[in-house]
């Protein structure tokens, strides 16, 4: 019996405490820096070394690039297949350029698996509402550099 | 939908962009690991010179070798056939028919008291199926790794389910998945996949398609 | 039911809808017009998902469902019986093993039924695309009406996943058909 | 026929109860196949292999680092420690040096890892006695290390944190501060745990003396972790076999007294109290900077050989063998898979119990599917 009035107890404390719940669709989570969502991609940085889609271990990036007049490689395509990406985050790590970077975009829920297979102006738009979104982060990143 | 998207995550891309992992570049297999040769590869400093001997392996090869003087005594002398190191442990490579008995001496004596099989794996090697044993007395401390070998057309190792009653899924597993028969089993099914799955997966010349 | 929500969620354009009725939706109002849209409003709801948790997805599904992001909150609770369930949550790697018995347990569920595919491994196979027991999404074996990437998709993402379902009923309810977001 | 046999007992038939696999309580896809006799169970046979997604046949085609992700989603309630139990086999491989503050992260997200996936442990363990509440409590604290976790690696579940020679990302600023205010309030919380359920007269009654075995049975089955530990026998490898920085340490190796389901639980509880304490004492020795990868090659080749190396995961010995040739992928990798072997004592275990016992004495062995099928 007093075992229960312990645990009764315990749930009474509980009562007055915080709620931790995050009312979700209204209250937007906020994600750490770090944290892996979708991909974003800046297309003048790459320079199709076909690294990312060397490590992918699902091998779900596909890109092929052209020279340009200054025979330097240009990206031509970049695809990310979402049905397959695991967002291991091993394709950033290796990009020598961090043309392909990490975003925060997480609200990805589609009804058909077609929209699924991202295309280079996807990933390029997803960076510019990540930049609109962090500004902080880009601000500290260039006063870094400088 | 479906048959554009098979072709868009297939094993093998159609593009080509992957060679790393097509089957033709897989590692074709050597006729055996060196398992004591290339263990150690300390920073030498003349780059040229060997890498010294790394002393853990030497103990390793001498232990084996004591076991083996051990094991000469009380079975027979061609229980085993060589020894050796896996990395840092003692190795001994059984013959398969002295498979049961030397597990069983080893954890019955009071020298080793080998009573506590840590892992148990099966490799497919390009001319027998290997399957080895790693052994621990909980009470001694000993470590080592024991092998045995047998035919890949006609795979069949005695069981251990016997000596080691945790070897049981074990064998299952590795009869489900290498196609090794263990005889003596109690209970040999396949364990991980379907009863009417054709084929042996981790052999290396299993082929999704052709199965 | 909370007016300012549905606002937040993508304008979905579908096909056969006025400017006027995609306003009226965006607005969040639940147009009582037919007794078909009340129920697709109750149905949307009160969803009841079934408990098939398969793999790593099924962790971050139970996170959805505790106190952190609270499903209740949509009127979600968890069954275990396909019953008494109407949303069947494929949260994880289907085998080829697992495959029929997940059509066995759709086909358990009473109608009207949906399913949703959690994670990618759910959807195409994921990181075991190349695996020789895995199913290349679930979808082969049942219809899958939303899709949720992500290796697990965190619980915000299956929460609006869940709404684009909720959404989805409510349209299907008024006769519109869904395929595109 | 009369109904009562000449023993006075009700006359039952024997039959056949399927639980599973897509049952609430067998976490997972196990599924058992029950022989019962009224409410005695006479058989029961284990049928596995429903989430087998051939993880080892896949790594021989991936390069190291890229089977790192895969670990993840073997034990993917305690995906650092596999993820360390992988890079650990590859560094003792290749002889590798780790920096020492990597060494000392590791060991924190380690522990750290270990205390969720116990407290996850408790919180299903009670969903499936039948109490809904610790469930939601123990999800609360789990969130703020999943949390935690996220700053430092950027994903919740599937950490891929670990790399071959160290770790991927140092610790953000402020994030070991944060470690150690959770490390405070979880030791606040402890006690609470305790009053909500280790004294409930309905818990006690459905785990004391059920699930009972002896070391002897423990170490023939080959089990460990908790469920060796909880019949008397301290076998942590933690202890018997250092690896990492755990010789640096002051902690106890918590052991039942009676193997039953009651111990195995409060070792769960009494284990969250020993990693804490290791993570405290972590982070009052972690260097303050320094580098947290080692020098490696860019491309990791396994000197030719065989390797196997354990690590004590949250559910028990976690082993990796690797088989190399010198290339840059392995010859073979068989898994040590804890859960899969722990499992297999389960129809001894429950021949002769009652029906109701199934879920307390399955629930107890603490198993994750995605390791025991791999």
């Amino acid at each position: 019996m007093i075992g229960f009035l312990k645990g009764l107890s315990v749930t009474l404390r509980q009562l007055p405490k915080k709620k931790v719940t995050l009312q979700y669709p209204d209250v937007k989570p906020e994600w750490p820096e770090r944290f892996r969502g979708v991909h974003r991609f800046i297309p003048e940085l790459c320079i199709a070394c076909n690294q990312c889609a060397r490590i992918c271990p699902t091998s779900c990036i596909s890109l092929s690039g052209e020279r340009d007049e200054n025979k330097k490689m240009k990206i031509h395509t970049f695809d990310i297949n979402f049905d397959i990406c695991i967002l291991c985050d091993l394709c950033t790590e290796v990009c020598p350029t961090e043309a392909v970077l990490m975003s925060d975009t997480f609200e990805m829920a589609k009804y058909s698996r077609d929209d699924l297979y991202l295309d280079m102006h996807w990933l390029h738009d997803n960076q510019l509402k990540y930049e609109q979104a962090h500004p902080d982060r880009f601000e500290r990143a260039r006063g870094e550099a400088d | 939908m479906s048959e554009d998207r098979e072709h868009r995550t297939p094993p093998k891309g159609p593009e080509g962009k992957e060679p790393s992992v097509t089957a033709a570049e897989r590692p074709k297999p050597v006729s055996k690991p060196a398992a004591a040769s290339g263990a150690a590869v300390k920073p030498a400093p003349p780059k040229k010179a060997p890498p010294p001997p790394d002393p853990r392996v030497e103990a390793a090869k001498a232990k084996a070798e004591e076991i083996r003087k051990f094991i000469d005594q009380q079975l027979s002398t061609e229980a085993v056939v060589e020894t050796g190191a896996a990395h840092i442990h003692p190795m001994l490579l059984i013959r398969k028919e002295d498979w049961v008995a030397v597990v069983e001496l080893l954890k019955r004596s009071d020298a080793y008291q080998l009573n506590y099989l840590e892992c148990m794996a099966g490799t497919d090697y390009p001319n027998y199926i290997e399957v080895v044993v790693y052994l621990q007395s909980t009470e001694l401390g000993h470590f080592i790794c024991l092998k045995t070998r047998t035919d890949r057309e006609q795979a069949e190792i005695p069981s251990l389910c016997a000596v080691h009653p945790g070897a049981n899924w074990e064998e299952r597993e590795i009869y489900d998945l290498l196609g090794v028969t263990f005889t003596g089993h109690p209970d040999l099914r396949r364990i991980m996949l379907d009863d009417d799955f054709k084929g042996h997966p981790l052999r290396k010349d299993y082929s999704a398609w052709e199965a | 039911m909370d007016l300012t929500r549905a606002s937040q969620l993508p304008i979905i354009e579908y096909e056969g809808l006025t400017p006027e009725e995609n306003a009226e939706l965006n607005r969040g109002g639940v147009l009582l017009n037919s007794l078909e849209t009340l129920k697709g409003w109750a149905r949307s709801n009160s969803l009841w998902p079934m408990t098939l948790g398969l793999a790593c997805c099924a962790i971050e599904m139970m996170g959805a469902a505790a106190a952190h992001y609270d499903l209740d909150r949509f009127g979600m609770i968890f069954r275990a019986s396909p019953r008494q369930s109407d949303v069947m949550i494929v949260a994880g790697t289907v085998t080829k093993k697992m495959a029929p018995l997940i059509r066995r347990l759709y086909d358990q569920m009473a109608e009207p039924k949906w399913v949703i595919s959690m994670g990618v491994c759910a959807t195409a196979g994921g990181p075991y695309v190349r695996s020789y027991s895995v199913l290349k999404g679930v979808d082969q074996v049942v219809p899958v009406d939303v899709y949720i990437p992500g290796c697990p998709p965190s619980p915000p993402a299956l929460i609006y996943g869940l709404n684009m379902l909720q959404e989805k009923i409510r349209m299907e309810a008024r006769g519109k058909k869904v395929t595109r977001a | 026929m009369s109904l009562i046999d000449e023993k006075d007992q009700v006359r039952t038939e024997e039959m056949l109860l399927n639980l599973g696999p897509q049952h609430p309580s067998t976490h997972g896809v196990l599924r058992l196949l029950v022989k019962i006799n009224g409410e005695t169970i006479t058989d029961v046979e284990p049928v596995i292999g429903y989430l087998h997604r051939g993880t080892e046949k896949l790594a021989e085609d991936l390069q190291y680092t890229q089977i790192i992700p895969y670990t993840d989603r073997l034990d993917y309630l305690a995906a650092m420690l596999n993820n360390y139990a992988l890079c650990h086999t590859i560094e003792q491989a290749m002889d590798l040096e780790v920096p020492e503050r990597a060494e000392y992260l590791r060991v924190i997200v380690m522990e750290m890892q270990r205390v969720a996936s116990h407290l996850m442990f408790i919180g299903a363990y009670l969903l499936d006695l039948g109490a809904m509440s610790p469930f939601l409590y123990v999800f609360a604290d789990r969130e703020q290390i999943v949390q935690l976790f996220n700053e430092i690696c950027g994903a919740r579940l599937t950490y891929n944190y670990m790399r071959v020679g160290g770790v991927k990302w140092d610790a953000p600023p402020g994030w070991l501060e944060k470690v150690a205010d959770f490390v405070q309030y979880l030791k606040q919380k402890f006690h609470m745990y305790d009053e909500l359920i280790t004294g409930n007269e309905i818990f006690l009654a459905r785990t004391r003396g059920i699930g009972r075995f002896d070391t002897e049975t423990a170490l023939a089955y080959g089990l460990s972790g908790i469920n060796l530990r909880s019949t008397g026998y301290p076998w942590d490898l933690r202890r018997k076999k250092p690896y990492s920085i755990y010789d640096r340490f002051d902690f106890d190796i918590p052991v039942g007294q009676n193997g039953d389901c009651f111990d195995r639980y409060y070792l769960h509880l009494l284990e969250i109290k020993e990693s804490l304490r290791i993570v405290e004492q972590a982070l009052k020795s972690i260097p303050s900077s320094g580098p947290v990868l080692g020098k490696v090659p860019k491309m990791i080749r396994v000197p030719a050989g065989e390797y196997y190396s354990g690590i004590e995961g949250a559910r028990g010995e976690l082993g990796f063998y690797i088989v190399s040739e010198g290339k840059d992928k392995p010859y073979r990798l068989k898994i040590r898979k804890p859960s899969f072997i722990n499992l297999q004592l389960l129809p001894e275990l429950l021949r002769g119990q009652s029906i109701a016992n199934v879920i307390a004495i399955l629930g107890a062995v603490d198993i994750v599917l995605g390791e025991v099928d791999a």
